[in-house]
C-alpha cells in the first residue's frame, strides 16, 4: 500500500468526521438534509476508494448503494415529506451550539484515545479508519440526542449508520453479507420510518416528537 | 443441503409466514399458525436426539439447543393462547381481518428470526437475525394504531435501532480482532472458529467490542439504563407479543451476549466481562424493583418485572462459574415459562375488564376464579416464593453469590425483596378485595397458562436428574 | 453444604445426619398417613354420625355482636403481658363524676416498636425511592437516548482509563 | 430383614405410645385421688371415656367450618408423629433421622396453632379466650423450650434426639450445672405446655380460668375423643422426653438385640410410673395461678434456659 493510498483514505474518513460536525452545527432542516447528502457522498467516495485499494470489487456495490440510496433517494424523499407535512423548517436544539460542539470535540478525542491505544497490531489504515468511524458513530448519536425534531433524529441515526459502513469497509476482507445487510437495514429502516411518519401524520399534525411525548403510556 | 432439524426450525416458520401472508380468513390462519409452531417444536425437540454438524452458517450445540427448545415451546403455547386472544380482539373490533393476517405472518417471521439468531454460527448472521426480530416486533407493537401504541412502537424502533447499530459496530470490531489470527473473509466471523482461536486475539480490541455489544444487545435484553422501550412495548402491543417479547426475545438477545462473553472469557488478556454484566444486572434489578411501586398499568408492571428478572439472569451469568451459570440458565427457563403464563393471564384479564388500569380492576378471584387464581399463582411464582421453580433458581443465585461476594449478595437480596413487596402490593388490589370494573365473560383457553405454571411447579419440586445434568453441562460450557 | 450432596430428595442435612436432619416430605407423609388412619378407624369402627346445632358456648348461645371476639380481643393477653415492657402502654381512664350521664371512658395508647423502628422507616424509604425513580418512566425518547448515550460514553471512558 | 425388624420396632414404638397414653393419664389421676384420700376413678377410665365419646354422635355448631372438622385429625396426627419420634425404649429408630428435636417442637407448635384456630372458628367468645390465652402462654413457653434445646444441643453436639439420648447415657456426661438448669426449665415448660396445675387445670370447667378446655369447648363426640387422646399423647411425650434426656438409663442402644428390648420396655414403664407419681405429687401440693401470673412462671423457665446456654458458653465444662 502506497503512502498516497493511505493519505486519500485518511482524508476521506477525516472529511466524514468534519461533515458530521457540520451536521451537528446545522439548525435548518433543508440544509441539514443537504449536508447529509454530502455526508453520504463522502462515504460513497471513501468506500469506493477502499474498494480500489483493497482490490475488493464487491465494495463498489456498497459504494453504489451509499451513493444512490443515501445521497440521493433518502434526502429527496425526506425533503418531500417535509414539504408535504409542512414541518417547521427550523430545528429546535436542546443544548446550545457551543456546548454541542464542545461535546462533539470531546467525543472525537475519546474515540481517538480508545481506538489508537487499542490496535497496535492492526495495520494503520484500518486503525485510523476505525477511529474515524467511531467518531462518526458517536457524533451521530449526539445529533440524535440534541434534536427535538423527528427528521433531525432520523438524520442523526443515518449518519450513525454511515459510520458503521465506514467501519465495515475499513475492516479488510469483511464478507459482503454484512454490507448488504447494512444497506438493507437502512432500506428497511427508512420504509418503517416512512410508515411511521405517515401514520403519525395521520394522527397528529406534526412529526415533532414532542407531540408523541405527550402519550407516554402512563400520564402523569 | 439435506433436510435436518436445524433447517427445519428455520424453514417451517419461513414457509408458514409466506403462507399466512397469502391466506385470508381468521379461523384457518390461526389454526395454521398453531400447526406451524407445533411443527417447529417437533423439529426443535429432535435436536436432543440427532444434531447436525456445525457449518459455516448454522450450528447446534448444547447451549443453543436449550434455547431453541425453550423458544419453540413458548412459541407454540403462545400461538395456542393467541388463538382465543385474537378471536376476542376481532369480535370487539380492536383488530380488523387484514391486520390479523399481518399479525399471523409477522408472528411466524418473528419465530424465524429468533430461531435464526439462535442457530447462527456466524456473528454477522446472528446480528441480522436479531435485527429482523426487532423490526418484526416493532411492527407488531404498533398494530393497534392507537396513540399510545404508535408512540411505544416509535420509541422501541428508535432505541432498538440505536442498540442494533452499536451491536453491529461491536461485531465489526470482533471481526477486526479475529482477522489477523483467523484470516480474512468468512472464517473470521464463524463463532466456532473464533472461540477456539480467541486466545490470540488483540485483547484491547475485544474489550472495546464487548462494550459495544453489551450496550447493543443489552438494549434488547432490557438492562437498566437502556430499558426504556421495554415497558411501553409490552404494555401497548397485543398480549401474545408481550408474552413472546418477555419470554423469548429478551432471552435471545441475552444468548447473543453470552456467546460474546464466552469469546472474551477464552482470551486471557481481555478484561473480565463479568463485572460489567454484574453491575448492569444489579442496576436493572434494583431499579426495576423500585419502579414496580408506582405502576398503574398491569402489563407495564409485569414488563418492569421482566427487567428485574433479566437483571438477575445477567447478574448470574456475570458472576460466572458452574453454579451461578446453572442458576442463571435455570432462572432464564423458569422466567420464560412463568412470565409468558402471566401475560396469558393478563391478556384475558385485560379483555374481561376491558382495561389495563390496575385501579379499575379488583376482586378478580371472585369474579373470575380460574383466571384470578392463575394470575395469583403466576405472581407467586414470579416473586420467587417456594415451592415454584423461580424460588429454586433465585435461591441458587443468592446462595452461590453469598459464598463469593457477600456484599453483592446483600444488594441482590435487597432488590429481590423490594420487588417481591411491590408485586404483592399490586396483586392484592387486582386479585382480591371488592370486585371492581366490568366483569366480562371469558372465552379464554387456560391450557397454555396452566401448562406453563404446572411445569414451573414441577421444576420447583422435582427436577429430573437428566435435566439437571444437562443444565450443568451447559453451565460448564459457559465457563 | 457438603453433607447435603448425596442425601435424598427434600431432606435437609446441614452438617451430618447424626447431628441434625429433617425430611419434610417424610414427616408430611407420616402425618397424612396417621391422620387418615385415625379418621378411617374412627369412622369405620365407631360412629360417623353428625348433627348440626347452635353453638354451645358454655350455655350462652345467643351471641351478641358486643361479645364478638375481635383481633383486638385476641391480642389482649399479649398486650397485657408485654404492654408495659414492649408496647409502652398508657391507659387514660375517665370516670365522670356522680350525676354526670356521660359514659365512662377508657383509652389505651400503645406504640408498636417493631413497626415504628423497623417497618415505618422502610416503607417511607421505599416510597421515597419509588417516587423519585418513577420520573424515569416519563422521559422523552430523546432523554432516553441520552441515557443510552451516557452509558456508552461512561463505558468508553472506563475502557480508556482502565487499559 | 433388618429393614423389616426396624419397621416393626418403629411400629411398636408408635403403638406403645398410643396405647400407654390414656393409661398414663388415668394413672396420674388415680395417684392424685389417692393422695387426696379419695377412691378415684379406675385406671382404665380414660379408655372408657374415649370409647364412650367415639360412640356418640358429633354435635357440630352451625357456624363451624370444614376446618373445624379436620382439625382434630390434624392435631392428633401431629402429636402422634411427634410422640413416635421421641425415643422411649430404644434409640436410633428407623425414622428418627427424619426429624430432630427442633422439628418435634415445630410439630407440636403447629398442632397448637390449629387448635387455636379451631377455638376461634365457631365464633364464640369462650373459644377466643382460650385461643388467645394459649397463644400468650406459647409465646413465652416456646422460646424457653428452644433455649433448652440449644443447651442440650450444645452439650451433646447434636439436635438429633437419638444421638442426644445416647450421649446422655454415656459416662462422659457427669453432673453439669447447665444440664440441671435445663432440666428444671424443661419441667416448667412441660407443665405449661400440657396445661397442668399451676398454669391450667385439666379437670376444671370454670369458665374464666380455663385455657385448653376453653378452646375445645365446642367439640363433642369423636372429635373430642381425638383431642383428649392428643392431650394424653402430649403429656406422655413430654414425660418420655424428660426420661430419655435426663434419665436415659436402660434405654436400648441402636444396634442392640432382642434381650435388651425387654429391659428397655421395663425401664420405660418404670420411668413413666415415677414421672407420673412425681407429677401427681407436685400437682396436689400446689394451687393454680391466676392467668396473668403465668408469664412470670414461664419467664423463670426462659431465664433458666438462657442461663443454661450462657453457662455452657462461658465455661465449656459446666
Amino acid at each position: 500500500m502506497s503512502r498516497l493510498d493511505f493519505d486519500i483514505a485518511h482524508f476521506l474518513a477525516g472529511l466524514l468526521v468534519l461533515i458530521s460536525f457540520v451536521e451537528l452545527y446545522q439548525d435548518r432542516l433543508y440544509a441539514l438534509l443537504n449536508i447529509y447528502a454530502l455526508h453520504a457522498l463522502t462515504l460513497a467516495a471513501s468506500v469506493a476508494w477502499q474498494a480500489f485499494i483493497q482490490d475488493a470489487p464487491h465494495l463498489y456495490v456498497t459504494a453504489a448503494i451509499a451513493l444512490l440510496f443515501k445521497a440521493i433517494v433518502i434526502p429527496v424523499s425526506l425533503h418531500r415529506i417535509i414539504v408535504r407535512l409542512g414541518i417547521h423548517r427550523e430545528i429546535e436544539k436542546v443544548v446550545s451550539v457551543g456546548g454541542t460542539m464542545l461535546a462533539g470535540m470531546g467525543l472525537v478525542a475519546l474515540s481517538m484515545v480508545v481506538m489508537l491505544r487499542v490496535t497496535h497490531g492492526a495495520d494503520p489504515l484500518a486503525r485510523e479508519d476505525l477511529a474515524f468511524a467511531l467518531s462518526v458513530v458517536l457524533l451521530g448519536l449526539l445529533i440524535m440526542v440534541t434534536r427535538r425534531n423527528a427528521v433531525g433524529q432520523v438524520v442523526g441515526f443515518m449518519s450513525l449508520e454511515n459510520g458503521l459502513v465506514l467501519a465495515a469497509t475499513g475492516a479488510k476482507g469483511m464478507p459482503l453479507v454484512v454490507e448488504i445487510s447494512v444497506a438493507f437495514s437502512i432500506l428497511i429502516a427508512f420504509i418503517v420510518i416512512g410508515i411511521f411518519l405517515f401514520r403519525i401524520r395521520e394522527r397528529f399534525d406534526t412529526v415533532d416528537i414532542r407531540a408523541l411525548d405527550r402519550f407516554r403510556g402512563e400520564r402523569r | 443441503m439435506t433436510f435436518d432439524a436445524l433447517t427445519g426450525v428455520l424453514v417451517v416458520p419461513a414457509a408458514a409466514a409466506a403462507l399466512l401472508a397469502a391466506l385470508p380468513g381468521y379461523r384457518l390462519t390461526a389454526r395454521l399458525n398453531v400447526a406451524a409452531t407445533t411443527l417447529t417444536l417437533l423439529c426443535a425437540l429432535s435436536l436432543f436426539f440427532k444434531r447436525p454438524h456445525a457449518g459455516a452458517y448454522l450450528l447446534a450445540d448444547d447451549l443453543n439447543s436449550t434455547f431453541i427448545v425453550l423458544t419453540a415451546f413458548v412459541g407454540f403455547t403462545t400461538s395456542v393462547f393467541s388463538l382465543s386472544y385474537i378471536g376476542h380482539e376481532l369480535e370487539t373490533g380492536r383488530l380488523t381481518p387484514p391486520f390479523v393476517r399481518f399479525y399471523h405472518a409477522m408472528y411466524q417471521v418473528l419465530m424465524f428470526a429468533m430461531n435464526l439468531a439462535l442457530v447462527a454460527n456466524n456473528i454477522g448472521l446472528m446480528w441480522v437475525a436479531i435485527e429482523l426480530a426487532t423490526l418484526t416486533t416493532v411492527l407488531m407493537v404498533g398494530i393497534y394504531r392507537t396513540h399510545e401504541a404508535l408512540e411505544a412502537a416509535w420509541k422501541y424502533f428508535i432505541l432498538g435501532s440505536v442498540g442494533i447499530a452499536l451491536a453491529l459496530f461491536g461485531t465489526i470490531l470482533v471481526y477486526m480482532a479475529a482477522r489477523p489470527v483467523v484470516g480474512e473473509g468468512l472464517n473470521a466471523m464463524v463463532w466456532t472458529l473464533l472461540v477456539t482461536r480467541a486466545r490470540d486475539f488483540d485483547p484491547a480490541l475485544l474489550n472495546l467490542a464487548f462494550v459495544f455489544l453489551l450496550l447493543g444487545y443489552g438494549t434488547k435484553v432490557g438492562l437498566a439504563p437502556l430499558h426504556a422501550w421495554l415497558p411501553d412495548a409490552h404494555a401497548e402491543g397485543p398480549t401474545p407479543i408481550s408474552a413472546v417479547l418477555s419470554g423469548l426475545l429478551l432471552n435471545v438477545a441475552l444468548y447473543a451476549l453470552l456467546r460474546f462473553k464466552m469469546l472474551l472469557a477464552a482470551n486471557p488478556g481481555a478484561l473480565a466481562p463479568g463485572p460489567l454484566m454484574v453491575a448492569l444486572g444489579l442496576l436493572s434489578l434494583v431499579f426495576a424493583a423500585f419502579m414496580l411501586y408506582r405502576r398503574r398499568d398491569i402489563k407495564r408492571m409485569f414488563a418492569y418485572s421482566s427487567i428485574e428478572h433479566m437483571g438477575i439472569i445477567t447478574f448470574a451469568f456475570g458472576m460466572g462459574g458452574p453454579l451461578a451459570n446453572f442458576a442463571g440458565l435455570l432462572h432464564m427457563t423458569m422466567h420464560s415459562l412463568t412470565k409468558s403464563a402471566i401475560f396469558f393471564a393478563v391478556g384475558h384479564v385485560a379483555q374481561v375488564k376491558n382495561t389495563q388500569r390496575i385501579a379499575d380492576m379488583g376482586g378478580l378471584t371472585e369474579t373470575h376464579p380460574v383466571l384470578g387464581w392463575g394470575l395469583v399463582l403466576g405472581v407467586v411464582a414470579i416473586a420467587g416464593l417456594p415451592p415454584l421453580g423461580i424460588f429454586m433458581s433465585e435461591f441458587l443465585v443468592v446462595s452461590s453469590t453469598f459464598a463469593r461476594a457477600p456484599l453483592l449478595a446483600m444488594v441482590l437480596v435487597f432488590g429481590l425483596l423490594i420487588g417481591l413487596a411491590g408485586l404483592f402490593l399490586r396483586l392484592n388490589s387486582i386479585a382480591f378485595g371488592e370486585p371492581r370494573g366490568p366483569a366480562g365473560k371469558t372465552q379464554a383457553s387456560y391450557v397454555p397458562m396452566f401448562a406453563h405454571l404446572a411445569l414451573v411447579l414441577i421444576a420447583g419440586i422435582y427436577m429430573p436428574p437428566a435435566l439437571v445434568a444437562w443444565f450443568y453441562n451447559v453451565a460448564g460450557l459457559l465457563g | 453444604m457438603p453433607a447435603q450432596i448425596g442425601t435424598q430428595w427434600l431432606s435437609i442435612v446441614p452438617i451430618a445426619a447424626s447431628r441434625s436432619s429433617y425430611d419434610g416430605l417424610l414427616v408430611f407423609l407420616f402425618m397424612v398417613i396417621s391422620g387418615t388412619l385415625a379418621a378411617f378407624a374412627i369412622h369405620r369402627l365407631a360412629s360417623d354420625r353428625l348433627r348440626r346445632a347452635p353453638a354451645w358456648d358454655c350455655g350462652y348461645p345467643d351471641a351478641s355482636p358486643a361479645t364478638q371476639y375481635t383481633a383486638m380481643s385476641f391480642a389482649q393477653p399479649m398486650r397485657r403481658v408485654f404492654g408495659t415492657v414492649v408496647f409502652h402502654a398508657r391507659e387514660h381512664g375517665e370516670m365522670p363524676p356522680p350525676g354526670d350521664t356521660r359514659p365512662a371512658q377508657l383509652e389505651v395508647e400503645l406504640s408498636d416498636p417493631i413497626w415504628d423502628l423497623l417497618y415505618a422507616p422502610l416503607v417511607t424509604g421505599v416510597g421515597f425511592a419509588a417516587d423519585h425513580l418513577n420520573r424515569l418512566q416519563f422521559l422523552t425518547i430523546r432523554q432516553f437516548l441520552s441515557l443510552v448515550f451516557g452509558a456508552l460514553v461512561i463505558l468508553l471512558l472506563v475502557l480508556a482509563v482502565w487499559s | 430383614m433388618v429393614v423389616i425388624r426396624d419397621f416393626a420396632i418403629q411400629g411398636a414404638q408408635m403403638l406403645l405410645v398410643l396405647s400407654l397414653a390414656p393409661l398414663f393419664t388415668g394413672f396420674v389421676r388415680k395417684v392424685k385421688a389417692r393422695l387426696l384420700r379419695r377412691q378415684g376413678p379406675p385406671l382404665i377410665q380414660p379408655y372408657l371415656d374415649l370409647v364412650r365419646l367415639t360412640r356418640k354422635e358429633v354435635v357440630l355448631a352451625d357456624t363451624a367450618s370444614w376446618l373445624f372438622r379436620i382439625i382434630p385429625y390434624l392435631v392428633f396426627a401431629a402429636t402422634w408423629v411427634a410422640a413416635s419420634l421421641v425415643p422411649t425404649f430404644r434409640t436410633g429408630l428407623l425414622f428418627s433421622w427424619s426429624a430432630d428435636l427442633i422439628a418435634i417442637i415445630a410439630l407440636l407448635g403447629s398442632g397448637r396453632f390449629f387448635l387455636a384456630l379451631a377455638g376461634l372458628d365457631v365464633g364464640t367468645s369462650f373459644g377466643g379466650i382460650g385461643s388467645s390465652r394459649e397463644m400468650m402462654i406459647t409465646s413465652l413457653a416456646e422460646p424457653a423450650m428452644i433455649m433448652i434445646v440449644f443447651t442440650l444441643a450444645l452439650i451433646a453436639g447434636s439436635t438429633q434426639l437419638s444421638t442426644v439420648a445416647e450421649f446422655m447415657a454415656s459416662p462422659q456426661v457427669g453432673l453439669r450445672v447447665s444440664l440441671g438448669l435445663a432440666l428444671v426449665g424443661l419441667i416448667m415448660v412441660a407443665i405449661a405446655e400440657n396445661g397442668r396445675v399451676p398454669i391450667d387445670n385439666p379437670a376444671t370447667h370454670l369458665e374464666l380460668t380455663m385455657v385448653h378446655e376453653a378452646m375445645v369447648l365446642e367439640y363433642s363426640g369423636r372429635h373430642l375423643a381425638l383431642l383428649e387422646l392428643s392431650a394424653s399423647l402430649k403429656l406422655i411425650l413430654y414425660v418420655s422426653l424428660l426420661a430419655c434426656l435426663f434419665a436415659p438409663w436402660g434405654i436400648e442402644a441402636a444396634g442392640a438385640l432382642a434381650p435388651t428390648l425387654a429391659i428397655g420396655v421395663a425401664a420405660y414403664v418404670g420411668k413413666l410410673a415415677v414421672g407420673g407419681f412425681l407429677l401427681a405429687l407436685f400437682e396436689t401440693s400446689i394451687a393454680k395461678m391466676r392467668v396473668f401470673r403465668v408469664p412470670e412462671f414461664l419467664g423463670v423457665a426462659l431465664m433458666l434456659g438462657l442461663l443454661a446456654t450462657l453457662l455452657r458458653f462461658v465455661s465449656g465444662s459446666f
